[in-house]
Order: structure tokens, then sequence, then C-alpha cells
């Protein structure tokens, strides 16, 4: 239990609250959302008005399955205690700043439209695949320029229930997380799932949270490709990752790409997206490597890049074992730039790993604890109060932290912790000021836009950001034209499936 | 019939007679009744722990009666799951759909068993190599399925998934039932109780006199006429077709599998359930493999992390302090007396008289 | 110890191409060979000293490493935190060999297991005891270049390390009372005894000498891995596939041969086929070799005790 | 099957000639050579001793006989059949019956399954005349009174016979027996060589590898001497144990192991 002098202003009394200041510091998409906030549409998003009610016995119960052991528990453990700030400051009485988007546009769009909307256009866009980067244009967002992210929610827990995370170990044991799924469902009756960090661990109990039509969110950066009408996922995917980093690396180190991929889903998957994005960017592969995820020694890799002479090299590495190419390439004396999706963000190898094994390594992410803005480092702050030892605050943990909070606001927007009417006002569309910025909630897909920034490493891996783009949509699933609200699925699509991939193989 | 019942009730397992027969009749009454005060979660968590009894009965059989130890087990396991997940994926439209999968899926582990076998046993390595052989078997394995990721890796309308696993694997159907939560359930128990009755008479039975021969004396066995590579190469392929019922009905379970079913911790499992509960009884085996999957479920879903600590101690302690495992030497104790006073009853002469 | 410096092997601009391809080639090979025998060195002694297979060698690897990273960061020079890691081990494996494995003498199905069991208790408790991972070692020495290729430093050095420790254990074994003490043991225990050799003291030593070689190993190894409690999963297979395809009467002779041969496999299929398609090379041909070349096998197993069946 | 069918067409075919026949074994481990080009040959019904010194190559000769060691070179004839490179339990079940120096029998099971055991190794099975072998010797050893005990409780002669027993459940035609009587008192001996002596009347082929100089008198006509791998001498058991080079390598050896 934290004490709450550490957050802005006490909130005094608890006044019956309003919808949390929807939009307020939202954002507004010019022609489409101006003055949505006030346009309280209809039948889904405010059926019922928000009421205090007296303090109940019974919490809201937040299921959360994460590794707090094995072989993945240095990032399970960040997000446990990131959700337990959420959790903590939810029921101290704070919330996030945002709301839903457009009420009276995007759910509306999402229930009627015959094509998938999107924040950034209408019905019938073109495919817009990148953000110019740098300064917002007349194309772009237009984001909230506050930096007080956490303000007064108007009462202290949830609906006057008090909040409650139920957290189980997954221990990364597939069938172990399967057995927890199960009973944070059908036993715990969970009002909300936070969960999984693999691939692996997401589609093992996906089939369980399909069939108890239960509302669930995974956190984590990933593939990409989920479209799962009871899944929303809030991590960025390979199009807001890939590109950028492709963008930046081919303007500044040049357009010959080698790719060490892990050879498993995740890598695969993104090196497919390397090699079919490099011809739209004047960029060319000249060569891949899938190493397995045993591998732990590099030396005939290093080799083949070293042959190959790339201008710069997209690590896709994951694991322990693989973990080691770095400090092995080092000292190979390959000392080429690096681009990676996966690095730092999470494992923060830049601060585990002796320079310079991780030196000149590029990322797009969107969070690393080291943003310099204020609302970040309020952030900060606040969760090294909590955990004070903890070795990092990472991608996944923020994305964690913000989810919780997105999801507490709608179920004060709605008033109830019914999971099919939290589900569907969730589909209204939503923005929330996260510590990256500001982060939407698209309906149709159940992914979230980021705000991404290029970090970059120098010799001593001191983290700098190079390049930042305020907002990129999760596209990929739109374009393929999934459209959650209107027409339910649960799957999750590969590149194969898309005609644009197959022309690369 | 009557040589059944006398061959059940036979010496080479814990428990004989009347009183006994009557408890485990109990036993299985208060499985059936289960359902009725349980939710259908307990009883779909209950009915994981009793889904690996088969393999683990397998092992038994393989190692404690035959003396073949296989640390694989779960190489056939992961076979018997994919091969259903991708014949009754593709044919689960059509009737008969899922029959067709576990029909393939058993035929699937037993093949490749047998094909296996056929190395390790006709090349008669020695004895400690076919536990690692077994072991690089399953890692092999589990290395090739977790590297198919790509779309080229489907069969049929079935994607193998590499790492992320096969999802969306039907759950068995006969006419119109469906398979799930208490039907479920219920199809465990008769699975478990029919291979365990089943494998009791057969270890009381002539062949599994002689996979006991083999066990104590392999050329002595041999040299009674006894062909033991093809007698080894038997039991493998039952003890495999075993893992198999249990991956079959592991992916019934969770309507998923992945390579780490057949992982190296997955792999050290089966040993451990078999070595504490004492490996040359089949109930022994059994009692222990329900008893420790609900404990490693109740001490991991309490969120500690020291399950593998306390489960590798447990192992370490049982096989220097109890190597006839923990629970075959508690029912050995409670069955001496009954056996001393039968023993009594048998006309006692030769020893003295032989001269 | 920066790894930045490159200093070229070769002067000459410009020069013939086939050199440097022939240089990567054979340093890949020799790295590779250096990789299966350091993580193979510790299993081999113990298994063809006492017949014991020890499950739990990855984890003595990782104590070994584990070891070497409390030492450097707290000052001590890296080669003197190797030889503390040898140390280290060592002696944890002679009181494990009084604790638990001297019952398990003659019984290597229970030995196989209750290693196994040892195995899980250090992985998983290394993990609640200090965390996910150590503090890293960095990588010494820096880089030589010949051509486009560059080479690391200390994984020629660890080459050269391995050379030395296979001369150095055939010496102690061939040329030391200690060493003529094992292998009377090691043929035939009971009558070692009646010479008056302390058979226990040997078995004790010897699995002494296994563990502290698997931590010396680990330790060597620890700057080209992350060091982390599930570490030694990674050795477990590359070891055991090189104990079973050496075999042979001299387990040192057999551990140089197959590292030496497995790398001959792997290497050339890496480079052309890909890093997956090495590995399977290694595990398809270890099988193949068990089922082809029945006297290797035979020959090790020859040496087990004849009890075939527990 | 076809195997077995196989055998069993040897069988009626392979009357005639000895029973069992070695042409110049020889086995060789590394510098050692354990058998050198031994030639043997066993007749129906004959009693044969086969003695020597430790070391002398019995072992590795009755190993041979029995296919548990491959020879490197020469020929072992069982019935007139050439069973060089046939696996021992296909000897076995062509009707050579064995028993070891160690006691072997399996100690988990009670006798009466020790001996079900042995009676239904394979498909083929032997005739009601062989079963007499088997029948007089379970009367004369007296075993049917210990069938329900595990043969781990029974006394170490008992385990011995328990043995013979199991080595004649299938009805064979010859019988390897490696020192039958090692561990028994010297009335258990006798009594076991009565009881061989008079399956060997009956019309056994019994071979006893032994050491014990007073059992090889009560049993044996004819001796085969092994010495060094090779056969030292041959010939009936009055004019072999007289020969003073016998007794020369076979004292002498004592007298250096007593050392």
């Amino acid at each position: 239990m934290t004490d709450s002098e550490n957050f802005p202003a006490s909130p005094g009394e608890i006044e019956p609250a309003q919808p949390s200041a929807p939009c307020s510091g939202g954002p507004t998409r010019r022609g489409l959302i101006q003055g949505a906030a006030g346009i309280a549409a209809a039948g889904v998003v405010l059926a019922r008005p928000n009421i205090v009610r007296a303090a109940s016995e019974t919490p809201v119960k937040v299921g959360f399955i994460e590794d707090e052991s094995g072989n993945l528990s240095i990032y399970g453990i960040q997000k446990l205690h990131a959700a337990r700030l959420a959790v903590q400051e939810i029921n101290d009485g704070y919330t996030l700043a945002g709301g839903p988007v457009g009420s009276g546009c995007l759910g509306t769009m999402g229930l009627y439209s015959p094509t998938p909307p999107t924040l950034t256009s209408g019905p019938g866009a073109k495919l817009n695949i990148i953000n110019d980067g740098g300064t917002p244009s007349e194309h772009a967002i237009v984001t909230a320029d506050t930096e007080e992210i956490l303000i007064p929610s108007g009462e202290k827990g949830l609906l006057g229930r008090p909040v409650d995370l139920v957290s189980s170990d997954g221990q990364s044991n597939n069938t172990l997380w399967q057995q927890l799924a199960r009973r944070m469902i059908q036993q715990d009756k969970v009002d909300v799932l936070v969960a999984g960090f693999a691939s692996a661990e997401r589609e093992a109990i996906r089939p369980i949270v399909d069939q108890r039509k239960q509302l669930y969110f995974y956190t984590n950066q990933y593939e990409g490709g989920v479209a799962d009408g009871y899944t929303f996922c809030t991590g960025a995917v390979c199009e807001q990752q890939v590109i950028p980093v492709m963008q930046y690396m081919v303007e500044k180190f040049g357009p010959k790409i080698f790719t060490i991929a892990a050879n498993y889903n995740f890598g695969q998957l993104t090196a497919a997206w390397v090699r079919s994005f490099a011809p739209v960017l004047k960029a060319k592969v000249i060569g891949e490597e899938f190493p397995p995820l045993e591998v732990s020694e590099f030396s005939s890799v290093i080799a083949k890049v070293q042959a190959a002479k790339p201008d710069w090299v997209m690590t896709l590495l994951v694991g322990q074992n693989q973990s080691n190419y770095y400090p092995q390439a080092a000292a190979a004396g390959l000392h080429l730039p690096m681009a990676s999706t996966v690095n730092m963000a999470q494992g923060y190898e830049h601060k585990r790993f002796t320079p310079p094994s991780l030196a000149n390594m590029h990322n797009a992410v969107n969070y690393m604890q080291e943003i310099p803005t204020k609302r970040n480092q309020d952030f900060v702050a606040r969760f090294y109060k909590m955990f004070p030892n903890d070795p990092y605050l990472g991608q996944m943990a923020q994305n964690t932290y913000f989810t919780i909070h997105l999801y507490a606001k709608a179920v004060r927007l709605i008033g109830t912790t019914d999971q099919e009417k939290v589900r569907r006002t969730l589909e209204a569309g939503w923005a929330i000021e996260a510590p990256e910025g500001t982060v939407f909630l698209e309906p149709a897909t159940h992914h979230a836009s980021h705000y991404i920034r290029l970090a970059a490493t120098d010799e001593k891996q001191q983290i700098s950001f190079v390049r930042e783009w305020p907002m990129i949509e999760a596209w990929w699933l739109q374009r393929l034209g999934v459209n959650l609200v209107r027409h339910p699925e649960h799957k999750q699509y590969t590149p194969q499936e898309d005609p644009f991939f197959k022309m690369f193989g | 019939m009557m040589r059944m019942l006398q061959l059940l009730n036979g010496p080479h397992d814990l428990g004989r007679g009347r009183g006994f027969w009557s408890g485990m009749v109990l036993l299985a009454a208060a499985f059936l009744a289960y359902p009725t005060i349980a939710s259908s979660f307990s009883a779909t968590n209950v009915a994981y722990y009793l889904l690996n009894i088969p393999m683990a009965l397998g092992l038994s059989l393989l190692w404690g009666y035959g003396g073949v130890l296989s640390f694989g087990q779960v190489a056939f396991y992961g076979i018997a799951g994919y091969t259903y997940g991708i014949v009754a994926g593709n044919l689960q439209d059509f009737a008969w759909g899922t029959e067709a999968g576990v029909l393939a899926a058993l035929l699937a582990a037993g093949l490749s068993a047998a094909a296996f076998g056929y190395f390790l046993f006709y090349g008669r390595v020695a004895a400690w190599i076919v536990p690692i052989l077994t072991l690089v078997l399953a890692l092999l394995l589990a290395t090739f399925l977790g590297l198919t990721a790509g779309y080229q890796w489907r069969v049929g309308d079935i994607q193998l998934g590499g790492y992320n696993g096969m999802t969306g694997i039907p759950a068995l159907q006969i006419g119109g039932l469906t398979f799930q939560d208490y039907a479920f359930f219920y199809l465990v128990v008769a699975i478990v109780a029919i291979c365990y009755v089943a494998l009791r008479i057969w270890v009381n039975a002539h062949r599994g006199q002689v996979l006991m021969a083999i066990r104590e004396d392999v050329l002595r066995t041999e040299l009674l006429g006894y062909d033991v590579r093809l007698e080894q190469l038997r039991v493998f392929v039952i003890a495999s077709v075993l893992a198999g019922v249990s991956g079959l009905l592991y992916v019934q379970w969770g309507n998923y599998i992945t390579p780490s079913a057949m992982g190296l911790q997955q792999a050290a499992l089966p040993v451990i359930w078999v070595a504490v509960g004492g490996r040359d009884s089949l109930l022994a085996v059994a009692i222990a493999t329900f008893l420790l999957n609900q404990l490693t479920y109740i001490l991991s879903s309490g969120g500690n992390q020291s399950a593998l600590v306390i489960v590798g101690a447990l192992l370490v302690a049982v096989m220097m302090f109890a190597p006839e495992g923990i629970i075959a030497g508690l029912g050995r104790l409670h069955w001496l007396h009954w056996l001393r006073a039968r023993r009594r009853a048998v006309p006692s002469g030769p020893a003295s008289s032989g001269k | 110890m920066s790894g930045s410096e490159r200093i070229p092997l070769s002067r000459r601009e410009g020069g013939s191409k086939v050199l440097p391809e022939l240089a990567s080639i054979l340093y890949q090979f020799g790295t590779n060979a250096a990789f299966l025998l350091l993580s193979a060195l510790g299993l081999i002694v113990i298994l063809g000293m006492m017949n014991i297979i020890n499950l739990a060698h990855g984890e003595f690897m990782m104590l070994g490493a584990y070891v070497a990273s409390f030492a450097v960061h707290r000052g001590i020079p890296f080669p003197l935190a190797v030889i503390l890691a040898f140390f280290a081990t060592g002696a944890f494996g002679i009181v494990l060999e009084r604790l638990v494995i001297r019952r398990f003498y003659g019984r290597e199905l229970g030995a196989l297991v209750t290693t196994w069991g040892i195995s899980l208790i250090l992985a998983q408790g290394a993990l609640l005891l200090f965390g996910p991972y150590m503090p890293p070692i960095p990588i010494p020495g820096g880089a030589v270049s010949e051509g486009v290729f560059s080479f690391s430093v200390y994984w020629l050095i660890l080459i050269g390390i391995s050379i030395v420790l296979v001369v150095a254990l055939t010496l102690v074994y061939r040329a030391t009372p200690f060493g003529l003490q094992a292998r009377a043991t090691m043929q035939n225990p009971s009558i070692a005894r009646s010479l008056g050799i302390r058979t226990g003291r040997v078995y004790m030593l010897t699995f002494g000498l296994g563990a502290g070689l698997a931590g010396l190993s680990g330790a060597l190894l620890a700057p080209a891995t992350s060091i982390a409690p599930f570490m030694g999963q990674q050795f477990v297979a590359p070891a055991f596939i090189t104990v079973v395809v050496g075999g042979g009467a001299n387990v040192i002779a057999g551990a140089v041969g197959s590292s030496t041969f497995l790398s001959l496999i792997e290497t050339p299929v890496s480079l052309t086929l890909g890093t997956f398609y090495g590995t399977m090379a290694l595990l398809v041909m270890a099988l193949l070799i068990i089922r082809v070349l029945p006297a290797g096998i035979s020959s090790l197993g020859a040496r087990l005790r004849p009890a075939v069946a527990r | 099957m076809v195997n077995d069918a196989m055998v069993n067409d040897a069988m009626v075919t392979g009357g005639g000639g000895p029973v069992l026949k070695a042409e110049r074994l020889c086995k060789r481990f590394g510098g050692v050579v354990a058998s050198d080009q031994i030639d043997f040959n066993l007749e129906r019904g004959e009693m044969r001793c086969v003695i020597g010194p430790n070391g002398a190559g019995k072992s590795t000769f009755f190993a041979l006989l029995c296919g548990i060691l491959p020879p490197d070179s020469g020929r072992v004839i069982l019935k007139g059949r050439d069973v060089t490179h046939l696996p021992a339990f296909r000897r076995v079940r062509m009707g050579l019956g064995l028993t070891f120096q160690t006691n072997r029998a399996f100690h988990a099971l009670t006798v009466a399954e020790n001996l079900e055991t042995a009676r239904r190794a394979s498909a083929s099975a032997s005739g009601a005349a062989d079963d007499a072998h088997f029948r007089a010797a379970f009367g004369a050893f007296d075993l049917a009174a210990s069938s329900h005990l595990p043969a781990r409780e029974l006394p170490h002669h008992q385990l011995q016979w328990l043995e013979i027993c199991m080595a004649l459940r299938r009805g064979p035609d010859v019988l390897l027996l490696d020192e039958p009587t090692a561990g028994m008192s010297p009335g258990e001996t006798m009594y076991t060589a009565d009881v061989l002596k008079t399956l060997s009347r009956e019309g056994l082929a019994l071979i006893v590898v032994e050491h014990d100089v007073a059992f090889v008198r009560k049993v044996a006509e004819t001796v085969t001497v092994l010495h060094q791998g090779s056969v030292f001498a041959e010939g009936p058991v009055e004019v072999i144990t007289q020969r003073e080079d016998v007794r020369q390598i076979y004292l002498g050896r004592t007298r250096e192991a007593a050392a």
C-alpha cells in the first residue's frame, strides 16, 4: 500500500462522478471528431449515467497472469508491478486523462460503416503506410499538450467498489497458463483479464477467453494480426515499429539490409515485414538468417553478415540464448549499425550488457523509461517510489499500466462491469493520455495507435530519441478489412494472407 | 472371464482381494459422483490431473516392469496430439472426423515408436543410451515443431503454428455428444480406469512375467528362448501408445498444443511421477501422478515459485531414501501383514526338506 | 578490454580473396569444436571414469558462470575468476558426491534420474536466490581482422584453452599417481580396493574434477552467453551428443574426436544452409552414428557394468 | 514364425551325427586369445565335462556355444544346422538349454512363474518325450512344494535346481551347465550329480563346465580339458585325471591362485 502523497492533489470529497472528462485533452481529428465529445452517442456509450453507489463488498476483479518465474520473468515482474501501480492509483481515486474520442463517430462508424473506420481517415481512405514523422503535418493528429495526465477520478475505487488485482504466475508454462486462465474466468470470475507475454501464451488462453466470452487485454508488443472480438491488443505491432525504424535506418545508413531473426513465429513474421517493405523504401534485404531459439553460438551467423557486407543489420532475436549474439558480434569486431523491434524497451539489454555490445542499436518503441517528457518523468517517479528496487520500467509495463486505467475509465463511463457492455463501450473508440503520449484504441481492429519514438544508443549505450512519430495506427488489420464491431471473428491473420506480402515470398 | 479376474487380482501390483477391490469400486464411484458437487471448472481441473495417468502407467510398464527407462515419452504424447489436431481439424465437418483423428493419432504414436524403438532395441544400445536418445528425440521434435511458424507449414487447413502451437483443435464428438466439461471428465475417468485394469491384467499375464524376467536378467531371459529385442520393442510401443492417449486427452482438454509439451521440463515430469510413486506398481504410479499434478498446480497457482525446487527435491529424496517409491513403499507396509498371513497358509516344506 | 580496436592480420591490400574465406571457415570450425568440447568435458570425465550420467552437468556450468560473474564484479581479474569457478564448482561437486551421488554407484539409471532432480533444484534455486539474470562479464580481448572478416581474440584463446585442457587431462590420467589409481578403480573397483586404493576417495575426487571442469567451462563460456539460471539447458544437448558420439575406450580422445567430427559436419551445413540446418545436422548425425557404428556404442557400453537392466 | 518353422524342419532333418559340434572356434579380446581353434563334438545322450584352470577359456567357450558372443571365426553346428550366426534365443528355441555360473533365476517371480516363463518361451511347443526330462528333474529336486514362493526366498541350492528345471522346461536336446554345483554343500553336489546322471541315461546330452574334480569323477564319462584357449586333452575321465600334465596345469594354477 503506497501513500498517496506522491500523487497530485488529493481529491477532496467524492462527487457524483462525471464521465471523467470525455475528450478532455483527448484528440480531435479534424473533420471527423470535432465536437464529438459532446455528442453522447446513443445506445452504446452513455446508456446509463454514472452513479456512485454505496461502497459494496464485492471488489472489481482484474485478473492478471504473467510469468513471475522462469525464463520470461524479467518482463513479467515489470508488468506485474506496473499493474499494481495502476490498481493502486484507481483505488486512491485517480485516473489517466482521456475519454471516448468519437462517441458519435467511430463507435457508430464501427456499427454502421460498410468499410472499417480509422482514426486518420474516414471511410474509403487510402492505405496510409507511413506518417512522415517529425512535425505533425496537415494529415497528422493534434495531440494533447497536457503534461498532467494523472487526474482525480472523482471516486476511490471503481463504481464505489475497490479494485482487486488477482494475479497468478504462469511460470512460462503454457499448460499452467491455460489452467490459470480457466481458474480466473470460471472460478474467480474476474471482470477483465490482462495477461500474456509470449504469443504462445496468448494463443494458449485465447480459445478459453473466446469460449467464455471473457473481456481480455493483451498488452504486449507482438507480430500483429489478432482479430478477436473479445480481445483488445494494446501493444505495438509490426507496422508501428518495423517500418519507422527501417525508414530511419535506410535514410541514415543505406539500403542494404541483413536480417537475423529468431526462427519462430515472431521472428519469421517480422522478417517478412522487413523483406516486403524494403522495396517500398527503395532498400533491399541482401541476407537473412534464422537461428533457432536454442542456438547460443553465433560465429557462423556473424561470418555470414561479414561476408554479405550490409549497411545495417536488423536483429529480431528473442530470449536468453539469442541475446548472446550481441556480445559475440561485438567481440568479433562486427560493429555495424543495428536495428530491432524487440531489444532494449523490454529486456533493458542496454542496461544489462556491457558496452559496446549494444552500441549503435536502433529501435522504434512506443515507450522506454528514458523518454524525457514531464508526464513520463512523473510516471517513472511514481513507479520507483512504489518499487524502489526494480531494475527497469519498460514498454510492456507501461502498456499494462495505461490499459488497466483505460478499462477503469470505460467501466466508470458505462456504470457497470458487465463485460459485454464494457466491450461495447470500448468499441466506441478511446483516447487515453498514457506516459508515452496519447494512445487511441481503435474500435474496428481492437488495436491501439501509438506515439512511436526512435531510440538509438551511443557507444556507452546511452539512449537518445532521434525521431518521433506522434501517432502511428495499427493499420494492417484495417487494410485486411477487419471490422470486429460489425463482424466479430476470432483468428490471427498472417502476412501470407495478404497479397501484398505474397509478392515478396 | 474368471481367468481375467484372476489375473486382475494377480500379485504384480499393490492390493488384492475383496477389500481392496471394493475400495477401488468406491473410488471409481466417488469420481463418477464428483461432478454433481463440483463446478465445471473443478471437474476440468481434476480431469487434467487424471489425463496424464495413461502416460505415467505406460512409463511404469516400460521402466518399472521392463527395466527400460525412457525420458522421451512426451515425444509420443506430442506426436499423438499434433496428429489428432491435423486430422480432426481437417475432418471436423465430416461425420466420424474426430474419431478418425483419434485413430490416426494412436497409429502415429505407435508406428513412430515402433520405428524409433527398432533402432534402439535391435541396435542393442546400452541401457543408459536409451533415455538419452529418447530425450534427444523429444527435444528434436520440439525444436522441429518450433520452426514450423511459416505459412508453408500447413497440412490441409491446419497450420502447425511453430512455437505458438496449434490452436482450435476440436473436441471429440461421438454422435451428437461433444466431450467437453463434464462429459470430458467422464471420458477421462473411464479411460484411466480402462488403462489401469487392462495393464494390471497384462502385467500379471504371461507377457508381464516375461517383461519382469527381462528387467531382472536380460541374458537369462534370452537364453530361455525369448527374443528380448522384440519383447522390449513391444512394450515400448505399448508405453508410447499410452503416452499418445494422454496426448490425445491433453489436446481435447486445452484445444491446443505447443512444442513445449515436448520440452525439457515436460519430459522430466513423467519420470518424476513414476519414480516418486514407485515405478513397479501401477496403482502407486497412478496415485502419484494425480497427487503430484495437483501439488504442482496448487503450488504454482498460489504464485509459489519454488514448485520446481520442491518437485526436484522430492525426486532426489525418493531416489536416495525410498528408491521403490513413496506410495509403493507405504502400500507395501500396509499389505505386509496380509502377505505374511497368506504365506503361512502355504505349505512350507521345500526350504527344509530339500536334500 | 575494449572490443573496438581492430588489428589487421594481413597488410596486403586487395590481396587474395581465398585466404580470408579460408581463415573464416577455419575460425568457425575451431569455435564450433571448442564449444562442443568445452560443453562436454566435465560430463565426459564423470561418465568415463564413474559411469554416472550427470544430467545436472548444465547446471554445474551455470554455477561456474555465476561464480565467475560474482568474482569479476568484485574486482577479481577474469582469469582468476575462472580458476575460482573451477575450485568452487569442484568443491560443490565433492560435497554433492559425498551426500548424494555415492549412493548410486552401479545404479546408472538411478543416478540419471537423481541428477535430473538436482538440476531442477539448482536452476530454479538460482532463480529464487539470485533473480532472473546475473551481471554479464565483458568479453576480454579485441578482434583481429582478415579481409572483410574479423575474429574474436577471446574465441581464439578459447580454442587454445580447450587444447591445453585436453593435454592437461591426459597428463593427469597418464602421469600422476591419482591418474593411475583412477584408471585402476575404473577398470576394477574391487581389485583396486584390495590393492589398498581408497576407491571412495578416487570417486569423490573424480566427481569433483568433473564438476570443476564443468564449472571452468561455464566460466569460460560466460562472457559469450547471458548468465542466467536456465543457461545450462543450452549445453545439455550438445554435451550429450558429443559424449554419445564420442564413445571409444579412451574418453578424452573420444571427446576430441567427436567434437572435431561434429563440427566438421555442423560448420559447412551452417554456412551453406543456415544455422537451423546446422543444429539439425548435429542431432541427426548423432542418431545415425549410433545406428551405423554400433561398434562405437558397444565399446562404450561394454565398459559399463553389466547391469543392463537397472 | 517363418523362422521357427524352419528351425523345426532343421530339428527333424538334423538326426544322425553329433548333436552339438564346434569347428575351429576362435575368439580374441584385444591381444588375448580366449578361444583358439577349438574343435568339439557332443553325441546324443552324452555327458561331457569341460574342465580347466581359471582363465583357460571355459566361460568364453560356453558363451560361444550358446551364442552370447559371436566367434571371430569357426562354426557352431547344432543338430546338423549351422547356427554360428543365429542369436542365442534362436539356438535355445532349437533345443539348447543352459544355466549360468551365477544364479540367475528371476527373483521377483514365484517358482511357478519362473517355470511358466520358461515353458512359454516360444510358439514352437516341445514334444511330450522331452517333457519327461523336466518332470524327472522337477520331481527329483522336490520343487513342487515351493511353487508359490517368490524365487528370492528359496535357499541357494534350490535356486540352482530351479534354474536347471527352467532350462529343462522346454525339453532341450542339449543342456549346457556352467558350474551347476557352485556353492553347494558336498551332499547337495552329489545329489545333483545323481540327478544329472539319470537325465543323461534317459537320453539328454549334457555339457557341464566344472571345477569340482569329485563331481567330475562322479558324473562324466568323457572329459575335455581346456588350457589357454585351446583343447589341451580329451578322453575318458579315469585316463585324463591321471595324466601328469593335466594335473600340473590344474594344480599349478591352483597353487598360484592360493598364493
